[in-house]
């Protein structure tokens, strides 16, 4: 039995308020959302500000005036959060912050750690590849998970001087992956002796493997990337694919653990400041092995991937799996 | 391409209906034309009163105002442009721009939010000038000038900073740390609340919104200058050699675009608290179909700030109340598309009908 | 001769409240020109318009070679025969397209043509069909957008012609044509007649009218007023029938000479021009007329700010005179309403009343607000003293007959007390009733300015004139006082040497 | 504004002894409009390979190509509705909704190829022609048509996934997983590439674009349907009034439109391997500025199929020689805007000041 105010359920209301919803991430985040609210039997409000920072702190206080009891902020920036955050917290609500720090005390973090999946990728490319390459790197500044992982590839060049950065590229132009391969492409026509690209979100992956392949490169690059989809691993499985690793957290196991947190705190109980998802390095060879097509498969092969059990309580309801 | 919509009467279908009853049919159509978009937007309220929980009630309604503030206010600015047979695709990265310039001058210039505003309107200004400019003294097409100008701002906004979003903190690229910040006065643009019956009710925003819309409304309804700036987007040749000084028209019109549209920009930055490379990708879009819905209302068929200010609020009305109604995104995308070509298709094979079957 | 064309029995036609064509019924008999005439707002375009499948008709028949006709799009009545040039010049020439494809579209547009353009025929049969118009030294490869309006109408006509019609429709064909140009088109009307075409010919014009009219129908209130045929055609009763009354004789009393107000001193209106000198007084009417590119529209451009002359020194009351824009002529008291309306001068989204008070905007109401009661009454005052038809002063402008809009755009001018009032080719598709009406307002409101008229058909030069400048080649040739004056005179002085003046004119063009 | 600075446009007999040295001038001046853009494009070709290692050489030639292949073959549909006075906003969107029909109809109906590319085009041709009939029957007017367009299907594309991306192996709604399998002879549309003198040379996207290009050139210049498209573009009343029948014309533009914007999306569809939820926001805007700057091309300053490759190409170019040269993204949107509208502003100027002072 769930404590109150959750043992009546049917009446406790909370609402996800979103800055980014396009792409299978943000879907996925959502179904993960969606699972563990009807585990728990609340009502789930979604608020899409599709990336209008400006309107998701108007659905904040509108989630206020519908007197929601909790409150899940994904993504935004924190200077047209912090504010709305603090009145929803002034009106009573309980809130987390997925990926977006507010400032507040009182409002939980719920992070994915972008610095380390960065870390990680460039570990393994270092582990690959011995620490002298010459890298094109994708990057586009101001866009906050990217922000962070950049500081892992300063890091990472600062403490490797063999490792050289030849060409920097990236552009959030739609269709992302495509736009990004006519660059990679242009690239490599002017730096073919790039050996490791570090592509750390996996549409700019995409994009570079694309660009590589057309390049017929693909036995002289290797591709290291963050987030995964079943399109990703089916590119990373292809024969002699150049794309070698990305880790990822499971976007639907981070939503998840963004209700749970919730819930603590609805039931009076606290999931500390910090609920910190773990990301899982998934490289190419770990997918041949477990012969993996989908996300599906990943999580049964992966379980660290399919599970977090983070923000876990005993009497927490968990989405059939 | 052409925005004018005046039906064609030459190209008649030929409706051969009896003429008995045609009075009153006639004017049962002269009402659907004029307030059939109203119409629909009252029905729409209503539905939503009645299905989305939340919805009806004074908070709500500001809300929506202040959800369509941004872009209103971009898309009377793009009226007026629209209004002299222009078009300004710049109006988006102008905003942005503006956004990134109010910034940049109080989180690393360090300076007041007078100076901030005064920079911003002047720069909206001066871009609008550059686009009139090329417009009539060049003859560069308006809808390729106005694009070579978003695109040369929308890099433009990101060299000072090389591409980072500009915020209190932030490491610029020297190496120096961002010390200014953002000046209260400024931000209380975007987020002050005044109280009207209910505590914190009114946005600053909000009031901007109306104030501008009411000014722009009465400036091309009212005055002669509006009224020339019409006459020049139906014959620009006619309106010359009526001795009005269509350059200098046209180059306003594009002025006052490019200053709302920094207007907008500036509010968007007290909204945001700081220059965000991420954000406004839209203004442009929404901006231009709300300026567009408004050839439908009142059947009015050509450009006009009380109809863009409905379709602004038409375009907010329905947003709201999708997500109240707990829609997911893409199907808001879909409606919104969907309610909207019905609505035109409603009020412009009527006023087709009205001036064609003859 | 006797064959029956075209029959046409009770056509009924309303625009909303406005019953335009009453059973309205005419036979068009083959080989035959049937003139059309009646005021301004009779309904004479919008029997063309039924007839060439613009607009549907709202009651009635159409037979057409015995066969019922009910055409619902223009390209239906084309291939069935009916070949219409419609009154607006615009209506009938693709500017961004060049002469050729001008001339051949209606071939184009049929199926038969098949896929591929032939260049090399269609720029031959282009040839052809403009040689015929006497057009042949006009480039095909010219796009019409080059080319002034009495080309456009030139081209208009001759791809009509070229079509072997069965009943060709001509709505005003000589409005903005010389005499010179007029003789071509009536030469080819006689041989399409000759060979069995009926031809329905709207003008206002009479000597049109006498030159090639083989029966006469008067048209009053959307109905047939009388028909005149035999050989000796009772003009007079036409005219009378078309207008419900006698029309009086003008007569014109030439002021004494009032204060100079504009001088030219030694103009050259191109570089390689003759220079001339003009002085225009005050109370003074002055018509300028001349060949097409005998320089008339030349000499309004410069003193309306929109052209400097090459050489020579403008005055008005005696200070210099050098506009830069229109903006400028106006602001110093110089008006000028211009040839071809629908470019230059109708504003199509406004009402008649908003036509109207365009130019002159600051003067109604205070600030910069429009004073909109101030501004409906001045149109009203215009429609009586222009007597316009129509509904009200908030008739769409694109509503009025073209006669009607006309007169909106000389109101336009009139409303106001001007210095210099320049009139380019001001009675274009007017009624001679309305030229009368306006002959008169004209000279009514001649006191304390100039006004400079610029004219091709002569009789319009004599009924307003008090004096009569010949142009050619960009400058005043030959001066007449417009009394008892000789015409032919006048003709010669116009004319020049034929041959020569032809080549000239295309090379101002 | 002067009478006599009046260049002679029509050839007259006369023998003029004045007329000598205007006539040398003014062919200098024709010559910079007519060769003006072609030269700034031949330009960035040298400098770039002067100064961007690896651009000169046929692959990159070839990559080149490759890059504007599905933004140039949307440009050229643009152009068609250009040519009829129309305007197209809605070809981003059906490009990736294209592109999602393909990856749905493999991947999770499992048909063929062919079906596939059958579906596709039908449902290109099918928005165009409702898009089409919503402009000639209901006289919505195009750009507010088009745009309606755009949104509805901007979120229709996702409805079916729940705005997902389709890829083999991917869950659907009901919790089962799609099997189907991109058709490598689909794959084979983005990716193959044809031997010619080097191996592997030339991509199959690029043989589309250049034969989908002498297409459409053919079509509009040559035959009699693209001339009468150009009439109707350029004054529609007269051109109905000749017999043209202008609805069907405007219909087929549109349709024409539609159905290239959906090759377009299935070439995208072929490179990515997968149903990828994108806006086309960007393909709708790079189209456009391609098809816009074919006016500059050959001083036609009307649109036209050849210019609109001319377009695309030199956008392309400048875009793949920065990335070379290593310039960040925003760099190049700023050079892009700053490059476009010199370049039309030299094309633009020029031309207007031949076509003079009337
Ligand atoms: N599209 C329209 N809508 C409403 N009224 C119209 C329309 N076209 C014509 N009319 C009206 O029909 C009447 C007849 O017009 P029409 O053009 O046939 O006259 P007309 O005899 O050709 O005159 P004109 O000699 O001046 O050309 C006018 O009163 C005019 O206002
Ligand atoms: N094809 C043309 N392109 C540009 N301007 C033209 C063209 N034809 C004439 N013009 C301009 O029109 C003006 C008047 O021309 P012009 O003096 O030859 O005509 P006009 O004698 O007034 O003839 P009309 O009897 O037709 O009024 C000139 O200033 C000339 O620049
Ligand atoms: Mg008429
Ligand atoms: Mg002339």
């Amino acid at each position: 039995e769930m404590p109150a105010p959750l043992d009546n359920p049917g009446d406790v209301k909370i609402a996800l308020v979103r800055y980014l919803s396009t792409g299978d991430f943000f879907q996925a985040y959502l179904s993960g959302v969606e699972a563990q609210a009807e585990a728990l039997g609340v009502d789930l409000r979604v608020f899409d500000s599709r990336q209008d920072a400006a309107l998701q702190a108007d659905m904040v206080d509108q989630a206020i005036a519908l007197g929601v009891d909790g409150i899940v902020i994904q993504h935004g920036l924190t200077e047209s959060m912090k504010e709305a955050a603090q009145r929803a917290v002034d009106a009573g609500i309980k809130v987390v912050a997925f990926d977006v720090n507010v400032e507040n005390e009182a409002i939980p973090q719920i992070e994915q750690s972008d610095y380390l999946l960065g870390k990680l990728a460039l570990e393994q490319a270092i582990e690959d590849n011995g620490n002298e390459w010459k890298a094109g790197y994708v990057y586009v500044p101001g866009i906050a998970p990217l922000d962070r992982r950049h500081v892992a590839w300063e890091e990472i060049k600062e403490a490797n001087p063999g490792i050289e950065e030849v060409a920097q590229m990236g552009t959030l132009d739609n269709p992302i992956a495509n736009s990004n391969a006519n660059q990679a492409r242009s690239v490599l026509q002017a730096n073919p002796d790039i050996s490791v690209f570090f592509a750390p979100y996996n549409e700019f992956a995409k994009g570079v493997k694309i660009a590589v392949d057309e390049a017929g490169m693909s036995s002289d690059v290797s591709i290291y990337s963050a987030d995964v989809s079943t399109a990703d691993i089916a590119q990373m499985r292809e024969p002699g694919s150049a794309w070698k690793a990305t880790v990822a957290t499971n976007p639907a196991v981070v939503g998840e653990v963004s209700v749970r947190a919730l819930a603590m705190m609805l039931a009076g109980e606290d999931p500390g400041a910090q609920v910190i998802v773990p990301p899982t390095l998934i490289t190419q060879a770990f997918l041949n092995e477990n012969d993996i097509s989908n996300m599906e498969d990943l999580s049964a092969k992966l379980p660290q991937f399919a599970h977090a059990d983070v923000a876990m309580t005993d009497w927490m309801p968990l989405p059939p799996r | 391409m052409s925005v004018d919509s005046t039906p064609d009467q030459t190209t008649g279908d030929g409706s051969n209906t009896e003429a008995l009853p045609r009075r009153k049919r006639a004017t049962l159509v002269d009402h659907s034309i004029r307030y059939g978009f109203l119409g629909l937007l009252l029905g729409l309220i209503v539905f939503f009163s009645i299905f989305a929980s939340g919805f009806a009630g004074p908070r709500s309604a500001v809300f929506i105002f202040q959800s369509v503030a941004i872009t209103g206010i971009l898309a009377l600015g793009v009226t007026c442009t629209l209004v002299v047979g222009g078009f300004d695709l710049s109006i988006g990265s102008v905003a942005t721009s503006s956004m990134m310039l109010a910034a940049y001058m109080m989180v690393i210039f360090e300076q007041s939010a007078f100076v901030t505003i005064v920079a911003c309107l002047a720069m909206g200004a001066f871009i609008g000038l550059i686009n009139g400019l090329l417009i009539v003294k060049t003859r560069v097409p308006d809808l390729l000038a106005t694009l070579g100008m978003m695109f040369l701002l929308v890099g433009l906004q990101r060299i000072p900073t090389e591409g980072r979003s500009i915020a209190t903190g932030m490491t610029l690229p020297d190496g120096s740390t961002a010390e200014g910040t953002f000046s209260p006065f400024f931000l209380a643009m975007g987020r002050h609340r005044i109280d009207l019956v209910l505590e914190d009710l009114i946005p600053v925003s909000v009031i901007f919104l109306i104030v501008i819309g009411i000014l722009v409304w009465i400036f091309l309804e009212m005055t002669r200058h509006g009224r020339l700036m019409y006459a020049i987007g139906s014959n620009e040749r006619a309106a010359s050699l009526t001795g009005t000084n269509v350059n200098n028209y046209k180059i306003m019109a594009y002025m006052i675009s490019g200053t709302l549209a920094s207007v907008g920009g500036m509010l968007l930055a007290a909204r945001l608290g700081r220059g965000d490379i991420a954000s406004g990708t839209n203004l442009l879009l929404d901006a231009v179909a709300a300026a567009l819905i408004g050839f439908a209302v009142l059947g009015a068929a050509k450009p006009n700030a009380f109809g863009t200010a409905m379709g602004a609020l038409f375009v907010g009305i329905l947003l709201q109340g999708l997500t109240m109604m707990n829609a997911p995104y893409y199907t808001q995308d879909f409606i919104k598309g969907f309610v909207l070509v019905i609505a035109l298709v409603f009020t412009f094979s009527l006023s087709a009908r009205k001036a064609g079957s003859h | 001769m006797s064959t029956l064309s075209c029959r046409i029995s009770a056509i009924d036609k309303a625009f909303g409240e406005n019953r335009v064509l009453c059973k309205l019924s005419l036979d068009l008999p083959a080989g035959t020109v049937t003139a059309l005439m009646g005021a301004n707002g009779a309904g004479k375009s919008t029997l063309v318009k039924i007839l060439s499948g613009v607009h549907a008709r709202d009651g009635g028949s159409i037979e057409l070679l015995g066969a019922p006709f009910a055409p619902a799009t223009p390209s239906q009545a084309i291939r069935a025969g009916v070949v219409t040039v419609h009154q607006n010049i615009n209506d009938g020439v693709i500017p961004d397209l060049d002469v050729a494809s001008n001339l051949m579209i209606d071939q184009l547009a049929e199926r038969q043509y098949g896929f591929m353009i032939k260049r090399a025929r269609l720029l031959a049969e282009a040839r052809r069909v403009a040689a015929r118009m006497g057009l042949d030294d006009i480039d095909v490869r010219t796009p019409v957008s080059e080319l002034g309006v009495a080309d456009r109408q030139l081209i208009a006509i001759a791809r009509a012609m070229a079509h072997e019609p069965k009943l060709l429709i001509l709505d005003e064909p000589t409005s903005s044509l010389s005499a010179a140009e007029a003789e071509r088109l009536f030469a080819l009307i006689e041989t399409l007649k000759a060979h069995g075409v009926a031809i329905l010919y709207i003008s206002h014009r009479m000597s049109d009218i006498r030159r090639i009219a083989d029966r006469v129908v008067s048209m009053r209130d959307g109905e047939i007023s009388g028909v005149f045929e035999g050989p000796e055609i009772d003009y007079e009763g036409a005219v009378q029938a078309m207008l419900g009354h006698r029309m009086t004789e003008v007569d014109i009393t030439i002021p004494p000479a009032g204060q100079p107000v504009v001088g030219l001193r030694d103009v050259r209106l191109k570089a390689d021009s003759p220079a001339f000198s003009l002085d225009l007084g005050d109370k003074e009417i002055v018509v300028v007329t001349g060949l097409l590119g005998s320089g008339k529209t030349a000499l309004a451009q410069a003193l309306f700010g929109m052209a400097s002359p090459y050489a020579g020194t403008i005055t008005l009351d005696g200070k210099p005179f050098a506009p830069k824009s229109p903006g400028d002529a106006v602001r110093r008291g110089v008006f000028m309403s211009p040839k071809d309306r629908a470019s230059n001068a109708v504003i199509q989204d406004f009402d008649l009343a908003r036509n109207m008070t365009v130019p002159f905007l600051s003067r109604y109401g205070r600030l910069a607000f429009i004073d909109r009661r101030k501004e409906r009454r001045t149109a009203q005052d215009m429609i009586d003293a222009l007597s316009i038809v129509c509904q009200s002063e908030a008739d769409g402008i694109g509503t009025l007959s073209g006669g009607n809009q006309q007169k909106v755009m000389l109101g336009r001018w009139l409303a106001q007390p001007s210095r210099l009032l320049i009139l380019d080719e001001p009675f274009q598709g007017v009624d001679i009733r309305a030229r009368r009406d306006i002959g008169r307002k004209i000279r009514e409101t001649a006191r304390d300015r100039a006004t400079l008229v610029l004219v091709a058909e002569l009789d319009e030069a004599f009924e307003i004139a008090d004096r009569i400048v010949v142009f050619h080649d960009h400058a005043a040739a030959a001066e007449f006082r417009n009394e008892n004056i000789d015409v032919n005179a006048v003709l010669a002085a116009v004319t020049g040497s034929p041959a020569d003046a032809r080549g000239k004119s295309r090379q101002a063009a």
